[in-house]
């Protein structure tokens, strides 16, 4: 067993799982048992990779081939003369998100125990197949897989969401889909293009995304101009960025709670994951000009959905808003490229990671809820704290790491996202962090204001206490708190939030390379520039002197 | 074959050729009657063929008559095709108004 | 000996084709039901014979150097070998889902269950079959034509059986009208390429389009055409509006717009296998024959007919999935489906091999790319229309997205088959639509024209808005509430068609690849026209380059 | 003990938490909760105290060493506990991205970077070595932690034995504990953090602590709002800190405070424009969490937490950690023109500001929270001074009023625990017989906070005075602004005996009356036991009590003395160490030891002299109007009813804000929601609807109609063989 071994493992295991599932598992609880256990086994293969990768290397130092990836392999050839591979590569961004997928999926699972009252098997697999698709995306080292793993998340979701969502499902599922394909589309001929690019350059036709990477810098400026805005038509909208974020919040809402957590937790961070892989190092130039406007959304979004944010009656709804609000901190730090250090784009990816542990949660929670009440209505509830004291507790906790407070995790990442934009004079700079930073407290309002709606206040319980297990007791009866099961949901969640709140460095050091090798183009750009900036300002001041001169001598 | 035929006699019966072809389209759109229409394909036809003979003559060689022979061949085949045809319309509308048949639209 | 061997390898297919169709013909008339009944198994194995006897001849014995493999004006090109085993293998998967549509007959099925005497005046079995068959000889036939005599009997031959297949195997005044309209706007086409051709003729003055059979340093098409393009003439315009009008009235097969406006009516009307054929079929042999066509003028084409192309993909692609929006008829959205898909394939059309030509990969070839996106579209396309096939709602076929809907509790398979192929026909990865997309629209990029790219970027809008009415179909099926009326009709082969399709979907996403098609492809996509004539001393890729060179004389045929 | 052992301090705290938090799952555990709590905070301040003098700078005498003109590296000791996020040193490249080549080069950048390092390396030449971002659970140990390490962990024991019996019975015990722990964690963490973010991280997580205990009572939605309002409030301030940290470490490269400071008061060093913002940043923060203008508004309403909390959180130690920031961090401040002055004006007004609203309010609680804003005003008074004894002052009046404020607090904690909840000090009177301890106790504390001559206050306000009439009499380059405010500062000494003494007369002279409260501390029990109301304030005894205002348990009272001899003596006593302490501390690293006016002005003696004139003249005062002659006061208060409306109303700065700031976000919420779902949401339904208009333009085409067909396409094809033509030409 070797490292590409298992990196390919990662992706077959869990389509090989939803296969299974749909095959197989004719009883309910099996489907659940058997994506139960196999997400635990991806799991723990993808522990194994992870203490493979941490050992390459001393000190937080590890070894990074040519491709900037630990592990890499070339994998099978998909279509030779299309130059399609299955190559797979880990680098430290990419074992970071994986390691997300591979941690939340069990928990997802162990939370939809109960979620789903039919089609169980469907259910399951959907899932497996999403995870597969998921870790492909991020393991992808051949541009074609990537896109083909990006793409592939949709229908599982479509799925997800179409089937076992709620009262607006189809729509939700519908414009999700749409939206995003039309966006990816895009991409696609932006992806397309810096390939055929690639072949003039270097003479053969390949998606590898490390030759493609090389290639396309060498492009002039409006043509990575044009590239970056086809890779933003379709990771913008995966962010989403404002103005196109309008998918989320219906998405989201409508989601079932697994659907919800996948859906905050991995798939929005395969668009900042697409800027960060490919916008970067792939258009630096055009990353550089294009900069500013993007921070620009970047910082509406901030400010914009963090209001939007505030005067949600739903819950889910403020969630998801406030997921756009958040990843637009992640986009900033992307595109805070700076000559001098890369905080905001580790930051970013800290970002990532951490945001999918808070908001997935969050998700989680609210799906305990929702399953005892029916009702996602904030005004309906009230004061739960006296009757669930431990679901009260996890939810603040989680809401506390959603808004940044320091000592969980998500404060680093929006901390050093924001850093990275005050210190990146080239490109964002100081005003951006500010308005940035106003997002912060805005942040801080709306998740109050709900957890105040919620959990302070007088007890309050929505009317229809309908069709949960608690029916046989009438609704005034004392809902159940978190029962174990659920429990074990949350505190790995919990737990993580904590650790990497307390002792993010190993993660960051770890990040640094890869970071700093996806940046370095866009960095280089800014040197260049500089450079050239400073002939035109001596040359300037030689024609002023000139001009002094030949005004002094009239 | 000596003499090609070019110039003003080339053009003449490439004319009527074309002028053959453009009566059957004429004929083809605004008649309703579907043998009259199937003529009116029929007429297209004879329009193609003079301009290939015409062509052949001009060319000097004789692949355009080949080729005349050959479209014939399939005008006849679609005729016969479209005789069966229009009496199996008839037989279950008892009309041959092509307008009659727009059942399926949008 | 080996000159015969290569001739029949040239027209072998086609040739078996036609005897299975003649047997089908005659063995549809037994008295004996059971004979009767065997005439789609000899049509299977005309086909199986048109698949592997082929493939065992160039295994048995690789094509030598330096012979002619040109029967008459055919040319054995490595595009039409590619397309030959397409044609016949999607056949095969096409005569599996029509194999009971004469059994469904009203009158097959009085005939049979009264056990009255048999009546050829009645019965159209062994008839459907033959036509089955000629049609399919003649796309093989197109894909082999070099010479505009032979495309124009390869067209006809294709689409004359499809009217008669239309009108005899669904008894209802819907099929009837489809094939009023079928055939009479055909005929209109017919005499619209015909004319084309006829231009076409006068202005070269020879109808050999790349090779001629007798006497080398005859002239074709395109050595005229080339030598004018050498020299920095303009092309005349007779062969322009020829080409035009010849494009204009092949598109009818390929229900590209403007020609498109029978087929919604045409498919709709017709018995669903019978869609799932005349999608396919005609389709192929259109776009087989605008390629043969469009080579002769070599890519970059002229600017008229690239504009003309152009504009026309982009109403194409356009039309045909804005209306397919607005369709509540899933068979009719499918058909509107049909002309979009016909639209992303001019793009590979447009595109053409200029950019291979000049030593780039196969992914630069627009002819690669519309070989590959026919297989993907076929498979697609039958398996969907297979699916459809499927239903009956009270004894009629289903079409409308309320019969369908909640298929996927009932039919979990049917609704899994239908699902692969409306996301292949999305172009959703890993799915084979998705490689389509890829081995389509590249090249337009070497093209290096910002117009292409901007096709590009129209044609994938379109797939997004084509996502809209695949989705609501997948949804209606997996989101919608079951329908007690609609019913599975028992058709163990149609169900099987399908479902080996879909794998098919699935499998060449994947494996396309591994199993070999893409290097077919890469084998086929050379320059269209070009023969298995190689030079003695060379090897196949040398000669590539080399043949090119070697056009022979324009001006013989000519005085 | 090694000072090394102080990195435990933070962390034992933490643990406490942990554990209070396993005991919230049972009721039943949750008695083990205070004990947990009460042996961790007295460890840490048993580490605190045994550890950390060892790690200070002594002079030859043994003293602890004047810091002026040292390094922040001498006068203190790190302690590196653990990473948190620490990312490597990296090489600094030149413009054109390569590394310096020569030794001037490497020197031209090392220029360019604070704190780079410049290293040889072989034959690959130099490179230059800049920090990168280095911000851990590290201790910075100088006498100034040391002091507040005093104040934190020795008041957080004393409130928290208090707090044992206080919340006595409460359902939920366990979870006050848990956030008491929690605060002492961040608490110390921020007076201990060697770095800003640590510094920083604290300043959140006091936040949060204050946010979880003022809403401890969550049923109140009084009480959820009040936490609302406070950690927003802070929020506001927090943004200001944050965007200061990181001009802080634009400017210098690095997040640790003692090579900030160092670099700062380095002679080398040039100021511009960065230097000058930062304090105004850092201010920012400084101002949310002390509750200074415009950022006090929380704090009055945060004593809807529980008594104890108000004492430690909200009068002791948090409020405070503003004027540990800008004492830490001084030399910054220094480094810009304006900043100081600004803070003392805020100081200065604030302390003024609050005090009239304190005479006014009717709330035993609330009158206190606005003295507390007043208080810390002077602090900031203090501390917003150029020289050292303000500084002292400062810093020292932060320890008094630790005591006497906690004091204060406990005490009407104790009222309230008497009588169910009630503190109108209106509907209360004469309370002496019935409290005996209390009230005597709650004199100890007035007393101290009036600046009575010889009570721990007036030392310490007195310094704070001194150091503005010092600096406002400057003989070189006097500033008569700061006359104006020490000016200030006096009349506010005649209106906190006034409003202190107010209450006090109000509640425990006078007639023996009282009204018992309805129990505001939140109906815990109601739900589970509608019978059972307030049992849990209250002790076994309860019933006994039940209508009457009555003393409270040894428990709590205990504390309260250690508290009063506080407020009383330390003035005297703890002069001169936190004198010493002070000036060994970074605030003073480069502020001068010598007065700046001539030496036979006597200001301490005439100071004293007339503050404790003016003390006595505000106890009078409010002895005449509210015990004495209460009439009296009736009959001014009715002469003067439109200025006291206004103080009543608090100037109405709730509502001002709640209209300027919080209803036009709330409105732009609203229509932000609509604009995403009309405008935004509506552009993308137009796209979607763009290709339904196609379909519906593009249908008439589909007719049905055969000629319709025939027509159009020969339309088409016409127009398209036209095309051609014109394009060939």
């Amino acid at each position: 067993m070797n490292a590409p071994t298992l990196m390919a493992l990662l992706i077959i295991l869990p389509a090989l799982s939803a296969v299974l599932i749909w095959t197989c598992a004719h009883r309910s609880g099996l489907a659940w048992a058997w994506s139960m256990i196999s997400t635990t086994l991806i799991f723990a293969l993808s522990l194994v990779l992870f203490v493979w990768s941490w050992r390459t290397g001393a000190d937080g130092e590890r070894l990074i081939n040519s491709a900037g990836d630990f592990f890499h392999t070339q994998g099978v050839a998909w279509v030779d003369n299309l130059g399609l591979r299955f190559s797979m590569g880990m680098d430290s961004i990419t074992m970071w998100l994986v390691m997300l997928t591979t941690f939340l999926m069990p928990l997802v699972v162990l939370g939809s125990r109960s979620a789903v009252e039919s089609r169980h098997r469907e259910f399951f697999g959907w899932l497996m197949l999403l995870q597969a698709a998921m870790i492909g995306t991020f393991i992808a080292r051949d541009l074609i897989f990537f896109y083909v793993c990006f793409e592939f998340t949709l229908i599982p979701l479509f799925f997800l969401i179409g089937v076992f969502g709620s009262t607006d499902r189809l729509k939700a599922a519908r414009v999700f889909f749409l939206y995003t394909f039309t966006g990816s589309m895009l991409t696609f001929a932006g992806l397309l293009y810096v390939a055929w690019y690639s072949a003039g350059i270097t003479g053969s036709w390949t998606f590898d995304i490390a030759t493609l990477t090389e290639s396309a810098q060498t492009m002039s400026t409006s043509q990575q101009g044009m590239v970056l805005l086809a890779l933003l038509a379709g990771f913008a909208v995966k962010v989403p960025l404002f103005p196109v974020h309008t998918w989320l919040p219906l998405a989201h809402t409508e989601a079932p709670t697994a659907g919800s957590v996948i859906l905050a937790g991995v798939l929005l961070k395969l668009g900042t994951y697409g800027l960060i892989r490919f916008a970067l190092p792939m258009v630096p130039e055009a990353a550089v000009d294009f900069a500013p406007y993007i921070g620009v959304f970047a910082v509406i979004g901030i400010l914009y959905t963090a209001l939007i944010c505030w005067v949600q009656k739903d819950i889910k709804k403020l969630i998801a808003y406030s997921s756009v609000s958040h990843l637009g901190f992640c986009v900033l730090g992307i595109f805070a490229i700076a000559g001098n250090q890369h905080l905001g784009q580790s930051g970013a990816v800290l970002y990532m990671v951490n945001h999918g542990l808070a908001t997935g949660a969050l998700f989680l929670c609210v799906g305990m809820i929702y399953e005892r009440f029916h009702t996602r209505e904030m005004r309906q509830y009230g004061g739960i704290a006296a009757v669930m004291p431990v679901w009260s507790f996890f939810f603040v906790f989680f809401c506390l790491a959603s808004v940044g407070l320091p000592g969980l995790n998500g404060f680093v990442g929006e901390f050093l996202t924001t850093m990275g934009t005050f210190l990146s004079r080239e490109t964002l700079g100081i005003g951006y962090a500010v308005a940035a930073a106003f997002g912060m407290i805005l942040g801080a309002i709306y998740i109050l204001y709900m957890v105040g709606k919620i959990i302070f206040g007088p007890l309050k319980l929505p009317e229809s206490n309908g069709h949960g297990p608690d029916d046989q007791h009438g609704h005034h009866a004392k809902p159940r708190d978190l029962n174990s099961r659920e429990i074990t949901t949350l505190v790995p969640l919990a737990a993580a939030c904590l650790f990497l709140g307390l002792y993010p460095t190993p993660m960051l050091r770890s990040l640094d390379r890869s970071v700093e090798q996806l940046v370095e183009p866009a960095r280089q750009v800014l040197v260049e520039r500089s450079r050239n900036d400073e002939h035109a300002d001596t040359a300037l001041v030689q024609i002023d002197a000139r001009k002094l001169e030949e005004g002094t001598d009239r | 074959m000596s003499t090609p035929l070019s110039g003003m006699l080339l053009s003449h019966f490439l004319m009527t050729g074309a002028i053959l072809f453009g009566l059957g389209l004429i004929g083809f759109v605004t008649r309703r009657n579907l043998i009259i229409m199937f003529l009116c394909t029929e007429l297209m036809f004879q329009g193609v063929v003079i301009s290939l003979v015409s062509l052949s003559l001009h060319h000097g060689n004789f692949e355009g008559q080949t080729f005349v022979i050959f479209v014939l061949t399939i005008a006849a085949a679609e005729a016969a095709l479209a005789l069966g045809l229009v009496v199996l319309l008839y037989r279950g509308r008892k009309t041959l108004d092509g307008t009659a048949w727009a059942l399926l639209r949008g | 000996m080996t000159l015969m061997g290569e001739k029949l390898a040239t027209i072998g297919p086609e040739m078996v084709l036609s005897v299975g169709a003649l047997l089908c013909l005659f063995l549809g008339l037994a008295r004996s039901a059971r004979v009767r009944h065997a005439t789609p198994l000899i049509a299977g194995v005309s086909l199986v014979l048109c698949i592997v006897g082929p493939m065992a001849w160039s295994a048995a014995r690789p094509a030598a150097p330096g012979e002619i493999a040109l029967v008459l004006g055919l040319a054995a090109t490595p595009m039409a070998a590619f397309l030959k085993i397409t044609i016949a293998s999607i056949g095969l998967l096409l005569l599996l889902v029509s194999y009971r549509t004469p059994d469904q007959l009203p009158q097959n099925i009085e005939i049979e269950r009264s056990g009255a005497a048999f009546d050829p005046g009645q019965t159209t079995r062994g008839e459907f079959f033959a036509f089955f068959l000629m049609s399919l000889a003649g796309a093989m036939l197109c894909a082999g034509a070099d010479g505009l005599v032979w495309l124009f009997l390869a067209l006809e031959l294709t689409s004359l059986p499809t009217y008669i297949m239309l009108v005899t195997t669904r008894q209802s005044t819907l099929a009837r009208e489809a094939t009023v309209k079928y055939f009479f706007l055909g005929a209109l086409a017919v005499a619209m390429f015909l004319y084309g051709f006829t231009l076409i003729y006068g202005a070269t003055g020879v109808t050999q389009l790349y090779t001629t059979p007798v006497t080398e340093g005859l002239a074709t098409v395109q050595s005229v055409v080339a030598e004018w393009r050498q020299e920095g003439q303009p092309l005349p315009l007779m062969l322009l509006v020829g080409m035009g009008l010849a494009i204009l009235g092949i598109s009818f097969k390929i229900a590209a717009v403007p020609m498109h406006l029978y087929t919604a009516d045409v498919y709709q009307g017709a018995t669903t296998p019978m869609t799932a054929f005349l999608a396919f079929v005609p389709k192929t042999a259109g776009f087989a024959s605008l390629v043969l066509l469009l080579g002769t003028l070599g890519w970059p084409l002229p600017e008229p007919i690239a504009a003309m192309l152009w504009i026309m993909a982009v109403l194409t692609m356009t039309v045909g999935n804005v209306l397919g929006l607005m369709q509540t008829s899933v068979k009719r959205a499918l058909a509107y489906s049909s002309i979009a898909h016909s639209g992303y394939m001019l793009v590979g059309l447009l595109a053409g091999s200029a950019a291979m030509e000049a030593g780039q990969p196969v992914v630069a070839s627009g002819i690669a790319g519309i070989l590959f996106y026919l297989v993907a579209y076929g498979v697609a396309n039958l398996a969907s229309f297979g699916v459809l096939g499927c239903l009956k709602r009270q004894g009629e076929e289903a079409e409308t997205y309320q019969d369908i809907s909640g298929l996927h509790h009932r039919h979990p398979w049917l609704a899994a088959i239908m699902l692969i192929s409306l996301l292949s026909l999305i172009g959703l990865p890993p799915l084979v639509g998705f490689l389509g997309k890829i081995y389509l629209f590249a090249p337009a990029f070497f093209t290096g024209e910002p117009a292409m790219i901007w096709l590009v970027v129209i044609a994938l809008i379109n797939s997004a808005i084509s996502a809209v009415y695949y989705l609501r179909i997948a949804a209606a099926i997996y989101f919608g509430q079951p329908s007690e009326e609609v019913e599975r009709d028992e058709q163990t082969a149609r169900m099987t068609g399908s479902g080996i399709a879909a794998t098919a979907a699935v499998v060449l996403g994947l494996g396309a690849g591994a199993l070999g098609l893409t290097d077919m492809l890469a084998k086929a996509a050379d320059q269209p026209g070009k023969v298995l004539i190689q030079p003695a001393d060379t090897d196949g890729d040398e000669a590539a380059s080399e043949d090119r060179s070697n056009i022979p004389s324009a001006t013989a045929g000519r005085n | 003990m090694d000072v090394s052992m102080v990195k435990w301090i933070p962390w034992i705290s933490l643990l406490s938490a942990a554990i209070c938090g396993v005991l919230c799952f049972r009721r039943a555990w949750g008695v083990w909760a205070a004990p947990v709590t009460i042996t961790a905070i007295a460890a840490s301040f048993v580490v605190a105290m045994l550890a950390a003098p060892s790690g200070l700078l002594r002079d030859d005498d043994g003293r602890i060493a004047d810091a002026l003109g040292k390094s922040p590296h001498d006068i203190g000791q790190t302690v590196k506990a653990i990473d948190w996020i620490n990312l490597n040193e990296r090489d600094a490249l030149m413009d054109d991205g390569s590394p310096p080549a020569t030794l001037e080069e490497a020197r031209g950048l090392a220029d360019q970077h604070q704190s780079a390092r410049i290293i040889e390396s072989g034959e690959a030449g130099y490179s230059v070595r800049v920090p990168g971002l280095s911000a851990n659970f590290s201790y910075y140990i100088d006498p100034l932690t040391l002091l507040m390490l005093f104040v934190v962990c020795g008041i957080g024991s004393l409130v928290a034995i208090y707090g044992a019996g206080y919340m006595k019975g409460d359902k939920g015990y366990a979870r006050f504990f848990a956030a008491v722990s929690i605060f002492i964690f961040a608490m110390t963490s921020m007076v201990m953090g060697d770095n800003l973010v640590l510094l920083f991280l604290g300043w959140e997580m006091v936040g949060l602590a204050s946010y979880l205990l003022i809403g401890y009572y969550f049923k109140k939605p009084s009480a959820a709002a009040a936490a609302r309002k406070a950690f927003i409030v802070n929020r506001i301030g927090d943004l200001g800190f944050a965007l200061g940290i990181f001009l802080t470490y634009m400017r210098y490269d690095t997040v640790v405070i003692s090579e900030v400071l160092a670099m700062a008061t380095s002679p080398e060093h040039v100021a511009d424009w960065r230097d000058y913002w930062i304090p105004f940043l850092l201010m920012l923060g400084a101002l949310g969490k002390s509750a200074q203008i415009p950022l006090y508004v929380w704090l009055p309403d945060a004593m809807e937490g529980p008594t104890p909390v108000s004492a430690l959180i909200h009068a002791a130690t948090m409020v405070t950690s503003g004027v540990y920031m800008i004492a830490r961090l001084h030399p910054l401040f220094e480094n810009s023109p304006y900043a100081l002055p600004t803070v003392a004006t805020i100081g200065g007004v604030t302390a003024f500001f609050a005090a009239t609203i304190a005479t006014s309010q009717f709330d035993l609680k609330k009158i206190y929270a606005y003295s507390t804003v007043s208080q810390l005003g002077y602090m900031f008074l203090g501390v917003g001074m150029g020289v050292r004894y303000a500084i002292f002052g400062g810093l020292f009046h932060l320890l008094t009023h630790a005591f006497f404020k906690a004091l204060l607090f406990l005490t009407s904690g104790n009222v309230m625990h008497g009588t169910h909840g009630q503190l109108d000090i209106r509907k209360l009177s004469g309370l002496r017989h019935l409290m005996p301890f209390t009230c005597w106790l709650m004199l100890a504390g007035c007393l101290s906070l009036a600046a009575f001559p010889l009570t721990a206050g007036f030392f310490s306000k007195d310094a704070i005075l001194v150091g503005v009439f010092e600096q406002g009499l400057a003989e070189t380059d006097p500033n008569r602004w700061y006359v104006v405010l020490g000016v200030l500062g006096l009349v506010t000494a005649f209106l906190t005996p006034f409003y202190a003494f107010r209450a006090w007369f109000r509640v425990f002279m006078g007639p023996e009356k009282y009204e018992m409260g309805t129990e505001a501390h939140g109906d815990e029990e109601e739900h589970a036991h509608p019978s059972g109301a307030d049992s849990h304030l209250i002790d076994e005894d309860h019933h006994a009590h039940d209508d009457k205002p009555h003393e409270a348990s040894w428990l709590m009272l205990a504390p309260l003395f250690v508290l009063a001899l506080g407020a009383l003596f330390v003035g005297i006593i703890g002069y001169k160490p936190v004198k010493e302490l002070v000036e060994g501390s970074t605030a003073v690293i480069s502020t001068g030891k010598e007065s700046l006016i001539s030496a036979d002005l006597n200001l301490t003696l005439i100071i004293q002299i007339a503050s404790g004139i003016i003390a006595t003249l505000g106890i009078l005062t409010a002895a005449y109007f509210h015990w004495l002659n209460r009439q009296a006061g009736q009959n001014l208060a009715d002469r003067l009813a439109g200025p006291i409306r206004v103080l009543e109303n608090k100037y109405w700065v709730d509502e001002i804000y709640d209209l300027a700031i919080v209803k036009p976000l709330r409105l732009l919420g609203w229509i932000f929601q609509l604009v995403d779902t009309l405008l935004v949401g509506g552009l993308v339904k137009l796209f979607g609807w763009l290709p339904r208009l196609l379909g519906q333009l593009a249908r008439p085409s589909q007719s049905g109609v055969l000629h319709g067909y025939g027509l159009s396409m020969l339309a088409g094809v016409a127009l398209l063989v036209l095309l051609i033509l014109l394009a060939a030409r």
